[in-house]
């Protein structure tokens, strides 16, 4: 196990975790508007199979992409920019914390329509192989879309079409406040590919190297022999479905036993174990973290909001409207 | 009278028919256990049990289907949306099924069956979150298609809607739903089709719905002051349209405003002016004017949301442009 | 082998041959447009599942439903009529090939979507629970379906909520020009049950008899258990896939193949071999089949079209239109 | 010149833009081996192969979305619905990604991408499959939707649509499939968005697309009898809509006539007519006259379908009450 690998998962995961808990509390203060729906809980799954990825593999995610966002870019100031809704922000404040977007880093966006995005996925996968690129696209989504017509005709046509595309099912055992048992009348999500067929792994997601060493595997069979994975990583979320959800549907119990599962206290302990860093290391790191937290907060509340006069922009390109400043 | 907020009058609306017809039942995405995803379902499942309050997956398209399949043997559901934008998913079921099963069974099949939900969009929620789908549903025969405004129209249109041997695609509004009001606690219900005039007046008409009246209502204090008396009309169902209503009103004031969320490209109001133009065109003294959403997709950022949506301010530069002012 | 059963069988299938066959020609004379979709050689499909139904049981069928439509209704005049467009078919002449709908007897129609009929029928069968009512939804898709996210939808829901719902997938190896390989990564259209989890049963659709049986098991599994059941059924068709289709995407000696299985010529020779007709007596019923089919084309002929003053009519419900003298 | 059929100038249009440029792929059910439902792609597989000319499963939501996501990255992609009525199965991909990916991600996405295939009905096919759709599309900002009469224009238009870095829902008709017109041999595009005056006139203004120019045309020798001199136009494209021609056709004319195979309510009709009421007032000699299809579902009878279709009648009779007469 290499060390600094092993610090940059933990520093990634740290990353996430703080931002979310700045983002909600700037939401209570009145900065942020709009839905927000924090990644705090599911760390270990989009740091664990991002941090498998090489930089050109694609990823394509949720409205709940914080996570997969910082985990590719560790830019946290052009997510919070983005948050704030200013033209620094990673989609010039078009976008919300729904639709974070950074193409030249290839994160293919936040999508918001749930299991609209499988298809997409899938297309920018089918453009890898029409082009004999070698990179991979890795798609996120919830337990709640295995029941979507989309997510299905996404993975009939990437298994027919034999695709290099990663499905990663992010299994934190509810949709908004139904929990997983009254809407899947199968115990893993990844049941489903055994209809179409595609091959299947159901992991711990609370284990980013676990997480790590799965994706790397369905990466290699996308990669090499262009064949599509349906990864379930089971996990969980710490807060409600939304900031706006109080999230009363689930006991305290199975709170806390969540809680002693959290992927970044459980790494941490490992960090210990294997000797890896002591406390006063991992200290330093998070005040390191904390700072640069604080300074995407300053950025954002710094940037200008768009011009108003950008108001049509971007719906059509080559109409000559980004000449008119764009964004900015 | 009492006064109650429009998502209790849905409820109560829900409610009262399911008391009254065992074959009415609620359905949809956190409906039931999670009380409504805007609470507006809050108890029904207490109340109905879970036969009758139904949480499903996320599956429009399965959902709205299975609710059109259990109308044309006679149950009588209402399908929940949890927002608008949902049911684009569904859309090919709502077009190609409910709209047109009566027709291609020659009359056999009748279909009592609500689709309802939030329309249009809320406070930044972004572009696929932010749109009205109305222009859709109304376009096609075969559906109805209602947007009340407050809560007692929410109520007694939503009943009616229950009762409706037709489909009908119910709109509400996430930012209405804690907006209060009068609610008769007797029971009544509304027709649909019938428009309401909310206001009379003589200079101008003024036609807007849903939450477009709210933002009139803020305009007539400023219009009041310059002695501008206009009539306003909540059209209430959009199809069937009262257009005799609207009619009879251009006839008197001459001119008319429509103020609605959609989009600028045909739509509500591009119908109403058609119609207006077509059938009081010597009434008329200005053409018919239109405050719309632009035609963009909605940004998230606060300014650019705002200058998105209709507003007072673009209320009254059209007043001014149809008043020759 | 109950003897009357056999025959009533052998008979309706021929019903089925003759009516498309005729069909066929009124078309090619120009008394019959738009799409025509025929079932020959499915026979064995619709013939022996519905045989196995009773007679409360829904049907809900695609485009390609003249069979089943026949086989629940034995009715030939009502389905000529509703080809020939008009007020005395099925459908009053509003439906079309397409659009049978006979409400008395439980058949819920000819939908043309493909996959959007597959919801309706869980539908149907959730109405069927929520009366507690014994009936059962059948419900006729074909193999092209598989791939279409309202049938993972309706399979979805049917399996979570236990819905009276058999679920008849006629592969007959064809998607219009498509065969069924280039869309399904699977061989059995029926593998798809495993994702949901569903019982399945893969049969020879050639077979009445065999159909029978698995229907019947799925029937008893459905209205006993409450539990659905894919069925998919293989068989072939004899023709293209609707009247403007040559065919071309198959050789003379696959269809040579199939002829030999033929549902109706392989069920004569059962019926010889038991000794439960002979030549003369199927004959006999062949003439008999013939001139109901005349007598069929003879009513849909002299019954008038649809008056137009009714085009308004059938849209909305109580709006008092039908009072206009509809359909007539 | 030439005469080639509407079929096989779609052909050329995507033969020729997919020698241009590898980026072009064709997809859609039946495009390949069967040589496309309607054989509009007829040989293109052999010319080009599988990897460039992909047959899809039934599918559309998927393939649609296939198709955008690898129009994110950079590929060109024409999807053939087999009809735009199958086109409702994949809405949401079209209203909700397509239309607004560009928007949300502030301009990093370009999508070009075209959505093809023949829209309305043809004959006695019912009512699933005998709808325009094209009030849908161009309700929707992101969205372009052309709509080409003849081969000329479709081939033009179809080029400049599969260069345009925009998703262009691109809808043809397949009663015009075999329709035989003028298309040079050299190379040639037809801009978006401008609209033809196919015929000049003075005495009133008849807007119509696609099919409906060829209704337009079985009118026209009678009307010159009568000595009656419409100007004919054609706007191509729907959105974004030619304003200015058709303004400057009304303030003419002074009277506008629109002849749309769409429903009734809302679409593109009621939008043209509100536009013109709003910027051409007065110049109106009369009010914007349309002629539609009737406000119900398709039905499957010969005569109830031209019942419920626009008719020369219809148009005569709309042209009279023009005229006052
Ligand atoms: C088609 C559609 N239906 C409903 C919603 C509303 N919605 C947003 S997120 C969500 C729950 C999704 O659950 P899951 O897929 O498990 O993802 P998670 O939120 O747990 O990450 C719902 C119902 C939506 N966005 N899209
Ligand atoms: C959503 C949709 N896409 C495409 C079509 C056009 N279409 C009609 S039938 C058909 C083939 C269906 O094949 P299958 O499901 O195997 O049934 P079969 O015709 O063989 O009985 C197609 C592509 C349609 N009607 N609906
Ligand atoms: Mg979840
Ligand atoms: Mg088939």
């Amino acid at each position: 196990m290499d060390r600094g690998l092993l610090l940059e998962i933990y520093r990634d995961m740290l990353l996430i975790r703080r931002f979310e808990e700045v983002a909600h509390r700037c939401y209570t203060e009145g900065l942020i508007s709009g839905f927000l729906h924090l990644y705090t809980g599911q760390e270990g799954v989009a740091v664990g199979a991002i941090s498998a990825a090489r930089p050109t593999d694609y990823i394509v995610a949720t409205y709940r992409e914080h996570g997969h966002y910082l985990a590719r870019t560790r830019d946290p100031k052009s997510a919070m920019a983005e948050l704030f809704g200013r033209a620094s922000g990673c989609s010039k404040g078009r976008g919300g914390s729904m639709h974070f977007f950074d193409l030249a880093r290839r994160f293919m966006g936040g999508h918001a329509i749930v299991g609209g995005h499988v298809p997409l996925a899938a297309g920018v996968a089918f453009a890898s192989k029409y082009r004999a690129e070698p990179d991979v696209t890795l798609c996120f989504f919830g337990d709640g879309t295995a029941n979507m017509g989309a997510f299905h005709e996404g993975l009939c046509l990437a298994s027919l079409w034999k695709l290099p595309v990663v499905f990663i099912c992010e299994n934190n055992l509810y949709a908004m406040g139904t929990p997983l048992y009254k809407t899947l009348a199968v115990e893993d999500v990844s049941t489903r590919a055994l209809g179409y067929p595609m091959a299947r792994e159901t992991i711990n997601g609370d284990d980013a190297l676990e997480v790590r060493e799965s994706v790397g595997r369905a990466l290699r069979r996308a990669r090499e022999e262009g064949l599509p994975t349906l990864v379930e990583a089971k996990t969980y979320r710490f807060r409600g479905h939304s900031i706006s959800d109080p999230a009363k549907y689930r006991s305290k119990e199975e709170l806390e036993f969540w809680k002693k599962r959290d992927p970044i206290l459980t790494l941490a302990e490992r960090i210990y174990t294997l000797g890896m860093a002591d406390e006063a290391q991992l200290k330093e790191m998070e005040l390191e973290v904390r700072r640069e937290i604080d300074e995407a907060v300053e950025f954002a509340r710094n940037s200008p909001l768009p011009d108003e006069k950008t108001l049509h922009d971007y719906v059509y390109a080559g109409s000559g409207e980004e000449t008119a400043g764009g964004g900015t | 009278m009492r006064q109650i907020a429009y998502r209790e009058a849905l409820r109560e609306a829900m409610s009262e028919e399911m008391a009254r017809d065992e074959r009415v039942y609620l359905m949809g995405e956190e409906v039931g256990a999670y009380q409504g995803a805007y609470k507006v379902t809050q108890g029904m499942l207490e109340q109905f049990g879970e036969k009758r309050v139904v949480d499903t997956p996320i599956a429009e398209c399965g959902f709205a289907g299975v609710g059109i399949g259990s109308a044309m043997v006679g149950l009588r559901p209402i399908i929940e949306f949890m927002t608008l934008n949902f049911s684009l998913v569904a859309f090919d079921q709502l077009i190609n099924n409910a709209a047109k099963l009566r027709l291609m069974s020659g009359g056999q099949i009748t279909l009592p069956i609500v689709f309802r939900g939030p329309g249009g969009g809320a406070h930044q929620l972004g572009a696929q979150h932010s749109q009205c789908t109305e222009p859709f549903y109304c376009y096609t025969p075969g559906l109805k298609v209602v947007m009340p405004a407050t809560p007692r129209d929410a109520k007694g249109l939503l009943k009616s809607a229950i009762r409706d041997e037709n489909p009908v695609v119910f709109i509400e509004s996430e930012v209405l739903y804690g907006f209060k009001g009068e609610v008769p606690e007797e029971e009544y219900t509304i027709p649909l089709g019938v428009a309401e005039v909310v206001r009379p007046g003589k200079d101008l008409t003024i036609v807007a719905w849903s939450k477009m009246q709210h933002l009139v209502k803020l305009v007539l204090p400023e219009l009041e002051k310059q002695g501008i008396d206009a009539e306003v009309i909540d059209p209430r169902t959009l199809r069937p349209l009262d257009e005799d209503a609207i009619l009879a009103s251009v006839r008197k004031t001459s001119r008319l405003l429509i103020v609605e969320e959609g989009w600028p490209y045909g739509g509500v109001g591009a119908q109403i002016a058609y119609l207006v133009q077509r059938n009081a065109f010597d009434y008329l003294d200005a053409p018919v004017e239109r405050v719309t959403s632009e035609d963009v997709p909605m940004p998230y950022a606060a300014n650019l949301e705002k200058a998105a949506l209709p507003s007072v301010e673009k209320v009254f530069a059209a007043v001014n442009r149809l008043l020759g002012r």
